[in-house]
């Protein structure tokens, strides 16, 4: 039985990318004369992972079942910039971020709604849909709405959250005591993990997701109301989304309406690289943190490693490539 | 309360002018196993959708157990007991075993949270009911199509269903596997369940049903007890014709082998030391049961598996074939068992459907190509074949199974061939069709065509092989010549 | 009835059509005198060829069920290499006879690299089985990364070679401009490709169901690889037309472009599931989107990103809209596309 | 109005708009209705009647160029001259030039102002421009050829020199530094950083190079964390000088959190409104500045001089702060807008809304 469960677990590609990012580790650790491993730089890895984990979160559970979401940062950016703007026009958040965040919520709920009226009801082509909402939503934020960028005038609350720490660690690098803080929103992404993982695995729900993206016609025929199962998910997605917007306010200060323009197209090859399949039914939380771990951490030890910054960027571009080389080649295998 | 479980009257249902139904009366016996027949494209699986509740009947009227129904949704079916295994079997590919198994009744019970324990005691129950053994934690899409049948049964059988409505269930199954299913649906029926049933093979209809209606063109032509029903009779009833069994005589047998298959060994080892000879004019059955590696030795012969070692001779010569395009050069042709994903370009018009493997053909030296060329080539087959439709403009999804079955056919036919594998010909395809194919795969042999028959209904390899091959576990495990090429014969070597 | 008869058949183009009047009825009611002038128009046909040509390109992967997002960073990748030929080559005593000749050269090495590019993201997606949208994604990281590490980000200018600029400035047999000539041409050829050849056909076979064509022959490598590298070479014609109207090539030119671009097609009824598109469609959609790009320009009170909007929500509808109709639009809804893997 | 359609342009006073006579023909059937509205700078105008002008931004959407935009209308409120302003949705040349091609080709306008993404790319858009007989004035596009004039808020290498002086005095004139920008695509950021590595190779021969120049994508997240990879990387880092507006504050938000207030500094150009807080804390101690908006504004106002066909001579009062005697050398006008933002002038910043 366990011998089975063994083989069974080396036939996922979350194994192949785990046992990566593990040795990738390793090595840039070592390229990098050791500073990579320790407390310092993986506090900062793991703040840089706390926004474009919980999107890439967001991103699994729908191409799990079977869609393809591309508006997911238009929702986010739309939603914390009416919110900062409402609580500062409002004087609020200035002690407390609650209210801006179940703003932020409550508009991407409200926005994630639209996306999944449309999808579930017309049964269209969530990437066409998610493309034309994704347009859609900035050309209404920054072009009705005008939002524009709040800075120094964020409210205190948020500017407070975002620089809370939960542990500091303290170290002498050269010759002077540097000290890095463990950010408190690393919390969130741990509980978003697991409450993915148990909605996933543990819930009619999740099990619906998996079988709504697997067969979809099958899926209505043993009873899931898709239609509904749809519409939750993407109106979820959209206030997740915009949680994590407003995450991302805290964390730099800034509310900025066009910072997370483009985002999707880093997020998606990332949950791919964890083994979601973008034909659906396919894909774990495990897999997906793995690989935004993988990305979070190349993209930050290119100066350790001595990478020009004009090769950077080619840099990245080949890391993902040969990162869903293996993964797709592991599909073909597992598919034979 | 009526002696009639299910009683349906002057149902109707058109599709975009279409008559799929008309006017159709239709009644099921609790504790019967009723059977429904018909050509392809008659309308029988549009009648299980409207009693499942997938479609909406335009007209008529639906009682099921004395309460009249007007609209139900596929969920509410099954809360009043009727079970639907489709053709297309509605399973998960991506989930394991255990899930596609437990995962209907989880829902029908309105579960909110997952319980690995109760899953795994589900499926367990449901295979019990038919003593079938398998791998709980097998990943559905990697299994092969008969044990994704025999899960999709199991799965209805979970349910307390009062009606168990079965299409086509016994497509992808052997002798063997049908023989376990038949027990199964005796014993279902003995326990006061009542079966609907949909096949094209007579011998199963007469085996299992007690009540059969026969279905032509949308209306229905016969329903009553099998009992008072001849063979003669229904396939005439079925077909509008007098239908024989129309044997294979091999007129133009040629001396020499044309293709020659010496200790074939696939890379994959699903097949093994395969020898064997083909000469012009012989329709030569491969047979066997299930994973027994016919599909791989015809794909290795199509360039579409890789060769470990062993030889393929073509007239005398050594080819190499390493593509279905050397395949094409070496003249010869491949007509995949599954239609839909291996056969068909189901949202493009017939035409170019048919012509698809003969572009060259139709084309000039400088690959231009001329719809209208298409649209000719593409009529004599529609001609020749009778494929059911008005205009070969028209989507191939527009037609029914054994039409688009006849498609295929016509794709490979039209070029000029030496050798053909045939994978299935006829499954899913109604009597009359059958018999047409039947027809002319005969007409084809004895004007020098090689052709090479995979099937697993028996009486048609008997029946349309001059010689046959039996496969089991990658080796030919028996031959037969004309003589002593009878089911039983065939079914002692595979047992 | 014959018209009657075209409009039933072609649903969606009908739709099309009837959107197209209608933005150009608005503008006509709100801004007629600025929108009706020649110039508006000059503006018009000068700018969306560019980007019209690239569409065209990009149709042939969305036919075959492919979609290419690297067609951009490709084409910036292409031209830099080409701009770095010509400014090798060419000095300030050279004739235009000569500099010509560079340029030529320079446009060998373009259609080159479009090529190669092609063909990696065909080999990609045909012989590793990456998806397209990811395998191209990934390339458009790769390429992007090249032209940055040659160029070290910088501006390839080709202000001592005017001559290029006065080609992509110049008007052919005297009132088509250059750029739009460029676009009838490539449009008549890839419509010429589209609706006569073998190839053609195989195109729209594959991108209904790839296996079907394998099993029937047809090497659906072949065809992919070859239409990656139609695609990227089309694309690379329209940087090259990029390049003269900026006169300069850069590793980030055009960025917007991508979405733009799947943006036109879709509105065109022309899906990246494949298999389906009519080549006509795209003209209308890509007036559609132009006519809104530069209407909005007129207002004071507007700026692009209400031109996002307009179009964004056009989108939507249009998808809506499909639903209600049979015939060519209904495709928009979800079809479950089979694995690519065996 | 009614004014003759000739092309030279006496005003603008240079040679060059002569060439164009032959060019501006060709156009002229084409843009026969724009062409009798094109004013032509040489002919007085009546009085009270004033130019269209357009003014084309880097981007939409952002702090700085919101600001130019408000500004721009704001002038054109006190005015009461028509302004209209657009930029494309992303720093992308070739959707700038589109913009211009159709607000030169709707023939709408009598002035175009704007910032180039890049340079280059606006040459052969302005000429045409100029062919029409429209105004155009540029900023931030030093080397442009086609332009009537091309106004500076101060001397390019200027700039650069002015960061690294800063960053020298913070630094004490010795110690390690990088340079961080948005982008290596962005021309002008390269160019003023490049301008500060001359300037210290000049000045400061205690300081060292790292020949590092860091990306920061524009995202001030991205900046704070190469920030403290750079800090991790060079433990004796003592300066960062960044040119791009993000660059400042994302760096300060990491030197803050790391506990090296007064050990590592950077400067940037940045917006007073981003950077409050690290200079009122002292993590920041200075980052320059021009108001992008009085530029504009000035840019506005010698559009209008030379719609009237005022003469413009070797030095030019364009009205606004910092633009009241500008050196005008051949096409270039320099002016002196470039501020230091300290703790001690900051609020005053803050209120004139940057
Ligand atoms: N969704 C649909 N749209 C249009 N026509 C349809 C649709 N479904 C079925 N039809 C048509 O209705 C008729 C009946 O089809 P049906 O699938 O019920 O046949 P069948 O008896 O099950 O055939 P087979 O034995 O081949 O499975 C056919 O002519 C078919 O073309
Ligand atoms: N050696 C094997 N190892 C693992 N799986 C096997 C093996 N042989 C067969 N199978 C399974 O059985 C399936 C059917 O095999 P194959 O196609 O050879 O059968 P067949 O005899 O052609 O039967 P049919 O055509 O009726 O499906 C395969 O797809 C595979 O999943
Ligand atoms: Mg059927
Ligand atoms: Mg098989």
């Amino acid at each position: 039985m366990n011998k089975s469960s063994f083989k069974r677990m080396t036939k996922r590609t979350e194994f192949y990318i785990f046992i990566v990012m593990i040795a990738l580790c390793i090595v840039i650790h070592i390229a990098s004369s050791g500073q990579l491993l320790v407390p310092d730089k993986i506090f900062t890895i793991l703040r840089a992972m706390v926004v474009d984990g919980i999107f890439a979160l967001c991103s699994l559970v729908v191409m799990i079942s079977g869609g393809f979401d591309l508006s997911f940062p238009a929702i986010a950016a739309l939603a914390y910039s009416l919110s900062t703007t409402i609580c500062l026009n409002n004087g609020w958040c200035n002690d407390n971020p609650i209210a801006g965040f179940i703003l932020a919520i409550v508009i991407g709920f409200v926005l994630g709604m639209f996306n999944g009226w449309i999808i579930s009801n017309f049964k269209l082509n969530t990437m066409l849909v998610t493309l034309g909402t994704q347009t859609f939503f900035t050309g209404l934020s920054m072009g009705l709405l005008k939002m524009k960028e709040i800075t120094s005038t964020l409210p205190a609350g948020f500017k407070n959250l975002g620089k809370a720490s939960l542990t500091t660690y303290t170290t002498t690098v050269g010759n002077r005591q540097v000290s890095s803080d463990l950010s408190v929103t690393i919390i969130f992404l741990i509980i978003f993990c697991i409450l993915t993982s148990f909605i996933l695995n543990k819930t009619m729900f999740g099990r619906a997701l998996y079988a709504i993206g697997g067969n979809e016609v099958s899926a209505e025929r043993a009873g899931y109301n898709v239609k509904k199962v749809k519409f939750i998910l993407y109106a979820v997605v959209g206030a997740v989304a915009g949680f994590a917007g407003m995450l991302r306010v805290c964390l730099t200060s800034q509310s900025v309406p066009k910072a997370l323009i483009g985002k999707e197209m880093t997020i998606i090859p990332a949950v791919i690289l964890g083994g979601a399949s973008i034909f659906g039914g396919e894909g774990s939380v495990f897999g997906t943190v793995c690989a935004m771990g993988l990305i979070t951490v190349v993209s930050n030890s290119m100066l350790l490693l001595n990478i020009g910054t004009e090769w950077q960027n080619l840099f990245n571009g080949i890391i993902i490539l040969i990162g869903i080389t293996v993964s797709a080649v592991q599909a073909k295998r597992r598919n034979g | 309360m009526s002696e009639y479980l299910l009683e349906m009257s002057g149902i109707c249902k058109s599709f975009a002018g279409v008559h799929a139904l008309d006017h159709v009366d239709f009644k099921v016996r609790p504790g019967k196993v009723m059977c429904l027949a018909g050509e392809n494209g008659c309308g029988k699986s549009t009648l299980v959708k409207i009693i499942s509740g997938v479609y909406t009947k335009d007209e008529g009227e639906v009682t099921f157990e004395g309460k009249k129904i007007s609209k139900i949704t596929p969920a509410e079916a099954t809360q009043l007991g009727i079970q639907v295994i489709y053709q297309d079997l509605s399973i998960f590919p991506n989930l394991t075993v255990m899930e596609n198994l437990a995962i209907n009744s989880e829902i029908t019970a309105g579960k909110k949270l997952v319980n690995k324990k109760r899953w795994e005691a589900t499926a367990k129950e449901a295979l019990s009911k038919i003593g079938y053994n398998i791998d709980l934690h097998a990943r559905m899409g990697e299994l092969s199509v008969a044990d994704k049948q025999l899960v999709a049964i199991c799965r209805a059988l979970l349910f307390n269903a009062k009606l168990i409505i079965m299409d086509e269930p016994t497509t992808a199954l052997t002798k063997k596997e049908v023989e376990a299913l038949f027990k199964t649906v005796r014993q279902l029926r003995d326990s006061g369940i009542a079966i609907m049933f949909i096949s094209h093979k007579t011998e199963e209809i007469f085996e299992i049903s007690d009540d059969v209606c026969i279905m032509r063109n949308g209306q229905n032509v016969y329903s009553g007890p099998t009992a008072e029903l001849t063979r003669e009779k229904y396939t005439y009833y079925l077909t509008g014709r007098n239908l024989e069994p129309d044997y294979f005589v091999p007129k133009n047998i040629s001396e020499e082998p044309i293709l020659k298959v010496e200790n074939l060994t696939l890379k994959d080892k699903r097949c093994k030391n395969v020898s064997f000879e083909l000469k012009k004019g012989e329709i030569l059955g491969v047979t066997g049961l299930l994973g027994s590696g016919r599909t791989e030795l015809a794909l290795a012969l199509f360039g579409l598996e890789k060769i470990e070692s062993g030889r393929i001779e073509l007239k005398g010569k050594e080819v190499k074939i390493s593509s279905p395009m050397a395949a094409q050069k070496a003249k010869i042709g491949y007509v995949p068992e599954d239609r839909l994903t291996e056969g068909l370009c189901l949202q493009q018009p017939i035409a170019d459907n048919i012509t698809l493997a003969s572009l060259k053909r139709l084309s000039n030296s400088l690959s231009i190509i001329r719809k209208k060329d298409i649209i000719a080539d593409a009529n004599i087959w529609k001609e020749k074949f009778a494929i059911k439709t008005d205009d070969v403009r028209k989507f191939a999804s527009t037609l029914s199974g054994g039409n688009q079955q006849k498609i295929v056919l016509s794709k490979w036919l039209s070029n000029d061939l030496d050798v053909l594998i045939l994978n299935g010909p006829t499954v899913g395809v109604d009597v009359g069709a059958k018999q047409d194919i039947h027809h002319l795969v005969h007409e084809l042999a004895n004007e020098g065509l090689a052709v090479i028959m995979i099937s697993d209904d028996l009486p048609e390899v008997v029946v349309n092989c001059n010689r046959a091959i039996v496969m089991k576990d990658g080796l030919i495990v028996g031959e037969m010549t004309s003589e002593d090429l009878t089911e039983e014969n065939i079914l002692e070597i595979i047992r | 009835m014959k018209v009657k008869e075209f409009f039933k058949k072609n649903q969606y183009t009908t739709i099309l059509l009837i959107l197209m009047v209608v933005v150009m009825l608005i503008f006509t009611v709100t801004k007629a005198g600025t929108f009706w002038k020649p110039g508006t128009w000059k503006g018009i046909v000068m700018q969306f060829p560019e980007f019209g040509v690239m569409a065209i390109g990009v149709l042939f992967c969305f036919i075959i069920g492919c979609i290419d997002m690297s067609f951009v960073m490709l084409g910036n990748f292409a031209t830099i290499m080409g701009v770095q030929y010509i400014l090798g080559h060419t000095s300030d005593g050279m004739s235009d006879a000569q500099v010509f000749g560079v340029m030529v050269v320079a446009f060998l090495i373009v259609m080159a690299v479009g090529v190669v590019g092609g063909i990696i993201n065909g080999l990609l997606v045909c012989k590793l089985n990456i998806p397209p949208v990811i395998a191209t994604i990934a390339m458009q990281m790769v390429w992007l990364g090249l032209s940055t590490g040659v160029t070290q980000g910088n501006t390839l200018s080709l202000k001592g070679v005017p001559l290029y600029a006065e080609i992509g400035h110049s008007d052919v047999l005297g009132f088509i401009p250059f750029p739009l000539f460029i676009f009838i041409l490539v449009f008549i050829v890839a419509a010429l490709i589209l609706r006569f050849t073998a190839y053609g056909e195989k195109l729209y076979m594959c991108g209904t169901n790839l296996k079907a064509a394998k099993f029937s022959a047809i090497n659906t490598d072949r065809m992919i690889i070859t239409t990656f590298i139609v695609c990227d070479v089309i694309c690379c014609i329209g940087s090259m037309l990029m390049v003269s109207t900026l006169n300069s090539a850069k590793a980030d030119n055009g960025e917007s472009y991508v979405m733009k671009i799947i943006l036109i097609l879709v509105l065109a009824g022309i899906l990246p599931d494949g298999g389906i598109g009519k080549i006509g469609n795209l003209i209308f959609s890509v007036l559609i989107i132009q006519m809104i790009t530069s209407g909005v320009n007129m207002f004071k009170g507007l700026n692009t990103y209400h031109g996002s909007f307009i179009y964004g929500g056009l989108l939507i509808v249009v998808l809506i809209l499909s639903t209600f109709m049979q015939g060519d639009g209904f495709k928009f809804r979800k079809t479950k596309k089979i694995k690519k893997t065996e | 109005g009614n004014s003759n359609n000739t092309s030279s342009t006496a005003a603008s006073g240079s040679s060059k708009s002569a060439s164009s006579a032959s060019s501006a023909a060709s156009s002229a059937s084409s843009a026969s209705s724009s062409g009798s509205e094109a004013k032509s700078t040489s002919t007085p105008k009546a009085d009270g009647e004033t130019p269209k002008i357009a003014f084309v931004g880097k981007v939409e959407g952002q702090a700085w160029w919101d600001h130019v935009q408000d500004s721009v209308n704001e002038w054109a409120e006190d005015t009461g001259v028509e302004v209209t302003y657009q930029a494309p949705a992303e720093v992308d040349a070739a959707a700038q030039v589109q913009i211009m091609t159709d607000l030169v080709n709707q023939g709408e306008i009598d002035a175009l102002l704007f910032s180039p993404n890049d340079p280059d790319a606006c040459e052969a858009i302005c000429k045409e421009a100029m062919d029409k007989g429209i105004i155009v004035i540029a900023t931030e596009a030093s080397g442009m050829t086609n332009v009537d004039y091309d106004i500076e808020a101060f001397d390019e290498s200027g700039l650069g020199a002015f960061l690294m002086d800063e960053l020298a005095a913070q630094m004490g004139e010795e110690g390690e530094y990088v340079t961080m920008v948005g982008s290596l695509t962005m021309e002008s950021q390269n160019n003023w950083a490049d301008a500060a590595i001359a300037q210290q190779e000049k000045e400061y021969p205690n300081m060292k190079y790292l020949d590092e120049r860091v990306v920061d994508d524009s995202d001030a997240d991205i900046a704070y964390n190469k920030t403290k990879e750079l800090i991790q990387k060079y433990p004796d880092l003592k300066g960062i000088l960044g040119t791009g507006s993000f660059d400042a504050p994302g760096a300060a938000r990491a030197i803050q959190e790391m506990g090296l207030t007064g050990q590592v500094f950077a400067i940037s150009v940045a917006m007073p409104s981003e950077v409050a807080d690290y200079i009122n804390d002292g993590t920041l101690q200075s980052v320059a500045l021009w108001d992008a908006g009085v530029t504009a504004k000035a840019m506005c106002n010698l559009a209008v001089k030379m719609f009237s066909g005022e003469e413009i001579g070797a030095t030019v009062d364009l009205g606004v702060d910092g633009y009241d005697a500008c050196a005008v050398d051949g096409t270039l006008v320099i002016g002196d807008g470039q501020i230091a933002i300290t703790k001690d002038n900051i609020d005053e910043w803050l209120e004139v809304g940057i």
